[in-house]
């Protein structure tokens, strides 16, 4: 196949979503902080389904597209909001139980001094 | 003439991504949620011409829903910057509440 | 093929330039701001690709509940901070992160996160640009049998004719994930009220905005619910839509939640599912087959259904948002 | 007829899209929050209905137009409470109000 496919509006937004799960996906190893771990893997999620969506937008292009994946995309968006809800409630039992937004480092990782343990 | 709506559209989304830069450097975090709230009726705007550019109906539909959420996530901010993080910042007795908390140190604030 | 080639590309920047400063930028608060305008973008990216059924559930879903959700989940921890002494203040003046103490990983770890996502958008890319030419699709599959599902909208058809069987299991995921927000409650505040005890002041602007918007959104959720038929709308955009007016209204202090253990909160839960089932069930004696519609009369099978969709989407993703009982049941 | 439709959209667009700039050039520009706030909730609202009444004419039905409106409507409810709330906070947190220039 060829690379100016990336330039065709269908193109274009595959590779936004690619780059936004690259993003999503160093968001979540960096961060420590739980909401922001949450929100990195909202981020993941977003980036599947605008490439799943530019799929679909090449089947059919203009007005419309293949209804297939957008139902699926629909059905995903609901779904990643209940587990964002979840993973949110697990954050603040973290946080009202040990008053902590992080999750302990591994004792092996030198690089991390936890200073409160 | 769509032309010239898509190009308004550019030229709005542009304009409007100028408020990110206040969502960075914000001082204080209702300047960033300021900057959230023109971002949304900048992107009502962009639907309804980007809707009106394609004659695509739904996009107005889409326009309808961001109106009607707009202000959701300003309430919730500003529930979180309130006492207790549940009160109303217009809370009754709010100048009076306004005074203590210059001269009051920074100890746990009561809940209303 | 496009009228102004500039849009597109002006878009996808934007939103990457958001999903940087979400992943990068200083403060949790911020971070969370800058996903609420992702979310924002995305619906407009969707309605450049076409799709303005998923357009419309980002926009209330992305743009609305989930933002709400993080931004009560930062104040909430910040509030368990300033109730255990921590002296850091509630999300306020000069912004200070509320969690000053996570640090981030060592240098060797960021370096290596950067090769292996930079490797993982690198292989997305590669995949995206060696697409098959003749675009695999599905559009004349759908197209095809359309009539017999009794509506016109071929998502809509997707959602609750040809793949109903998925939908059905979702709104059960969506229950479960209720359910396991509700278990993570404390034991000693279980059958309390789902969230935190709101309130507002009663001739405020807050109560103000709690009365005026829900009939607006529920006119909205009713339309997007009867259009579903026909044109980008249905249960999930309606469901999403009641359940955020519902919840302003909660937040204005206006409507208590009813606690986890009324009995029609729960009526109102399990309708969904419930009708989903038994129509499912009575494809075998009326077609022959699980959740077989005859064509007859589909279409009103497919609207009964999706009514009690609508419900049950509407109450879980409000509860979902609500959170976790946190005041002790009176 | 179209003509004059279309120098309508064009004209009422135009002077959105300037409001919506003189909003946002506000927000960045201005020394405090309250005076930012002033200048968002009215700008972008005055631009987002300016859009509006340039798009009311390309609308192929009278009862879409009308939804235009709603949404119109919607977005300066939305401004002027979140302006009022907003404003309400930063008071009550006795954030650093701009006094004038010393």
């Amino acid at each position: 196949m060829s690379v100016d496919s990336l330039f065709t509006q269908p193109g274009l937004y595959g590779v936004t979503g690619a780059l936004a799960i690259g993003i999503g996906v160093y968001g979540l190893i960096v961060r420590p902080h739980l909401v922001r771990k949450i929100i990195a893997v909202n981020m993941v999620g977003s980036g599947v389904f605008l490439l799943f969506g530019a799929v679909a937008d090449r089947a059919a292009p203009g007005p419309g597209g293949d209804p297939v994946p957008h139902a699926m995309i629909i059905t995903g968006i609901v779904v990643a909001l209940s587990a964002t809800a979840l993973a949110a409630t697990l954050t603040l039992r973290l946080s009202r139980e040990t008053g902590r937004t992080a999750l302990p480092p591994e004792p092996e990782d030198p690089a991390v001094q936890d200073k409160e343990s | 003439m769509s032309e010239f709506l898509l190009g308004a559209a550019f030229f709005l989304l542009i304009t409007v991504a100028g408020g990110l830069v206040r969502v960075v450097l914000g001082p204080d975090q209702a300047d960033k949620m300021m900057a959230a709230q023109l971002l949304s009726s900048g992107g009502i705007a962009i639907l309804l011409i980007v809707g009106v550019g394609l004659q695509l109906e739904g996009a107005i539909d889409v326009a309808l829903v961001v109106a009607l959420l707009a202000a959701f996530a300003a309430v919730a901010f500003v529930k979180g910057t309130s006492q207790a993080g549940t009160g109303d910042p217009e809370a009754v007795g709010v100048d009076q509440l306004t005074t203590l908390r210059q001269d009051a140190p920074q100890g746990r604030p009561d809940s209303p | 093929m496009t009228a102004f080639p500039l849009l597109d590309p002006a878009l996808c920047f934007v939103i990457l330039t958001t999903a940087v400063l979400a992943v990068a930028i200083r403060t949790v608060f911020a971070a969370v701001v800058s996903f609420i305008v992702f979310g924002l973008l995305m619906a407009i990216a969707w309605v450049r690709l076409g799709a303005v059924d998923v357009a419309l559930t980002e926009a209330a879903i992305g743009a609305g509940l989930t933002g709400v959700l993080l931004l009560s989940t930062v104040a909430r921890i910040a509030k368990h901070r300033a109730d255990r002494g921590d002296d850091v203040p509630i999300l306020e003046g000069p912004e200070p992160d509320p969690a000053p103490t996570d640090p981030l990983p060592g240098l060797a770890t960021q370096s290596l996160a950067i090769v292996l996502s930079a490797a993982v958008a690198a292989a997305l890319v590669a995949a995206v640009a060696l697409l098959p030419v003749p675009a695999p699709g599905l559009v004349a599959e759908v197209g095809s049998r359309l009539s017999e599902t009794g509506v016109e909208s071929p998502v809509t058809a997707v959602l609750l004719a040809y793949r109903g069987y998925d939908t059905l299991l979702e709104i059960v995921v969506l229950l479960f994930a209720l359910l396991g927000v509700w278990s993570l409650t404390a034991d000693a505040r279980w059958g309390g009220q789902p969230g935190l005890r709101h309130l507002a002041r009663p001739d405020g602007v807050m109560a103000y905005l709690g009365r005026l918007l829900p009939p607006i959104g529920l006119l909205v959720g009713v339309y997007l619910f009867w259009i579903g038929g026909y044109r980008p709308g249905g249960a999930f955009q309606a469901g999403t839509v009641l359940a955020a007016v519902w919840l302003l209204a909660v937040m204005a202090g206006l409507v208590p939640i009813p606690k986890v253990s009324g009995i029609r909160l729960r009526l109102a839960l399990v309708i969904g599912p419930a009708v989903f089932l038994a129509i499912g069930l009575a494809g075998y004696p009326l077609h022959g087959a699980f959740l077989g519609y005859p064509p007859a009369i589909a279409k009103v099978l497919i609207i009964l259904i999706e009514a009690g969709l609508t419900i049950s989407i509407a109450t879980i993703l409000g509860l979902l948002v609500a959170g976790a009982p946190e005041e002790r049941p009176s | 007829m179209t003509a004059a439709l279309d120098a309508i959209t064009v004209v009422f667009v135009l002077a959105g899209c300037f409001f919506f700039l003189a909003g946002n050039v506000g927000l960045l520009r201005f020394p405090d929050t309250l005076t930012r706030l002033h200048a968002l909730t009215k700008a972008d609202n005055l631009g987002l209905g300016l859009v509006v009444i340039g798009l009311m004419p390309r609308m192929d039905h009278p009862l879409s137009a009308l939804k235009l409106l709603l949404v119109w409507a919607l977005g300066m409810l939305a401004a002027a409470t979140v302006g009022q709330l907003i404003a309400r906070s930063v008071l009550r947190r006795g954030l650093p109000i701009w006094k004038g220039p010393q």
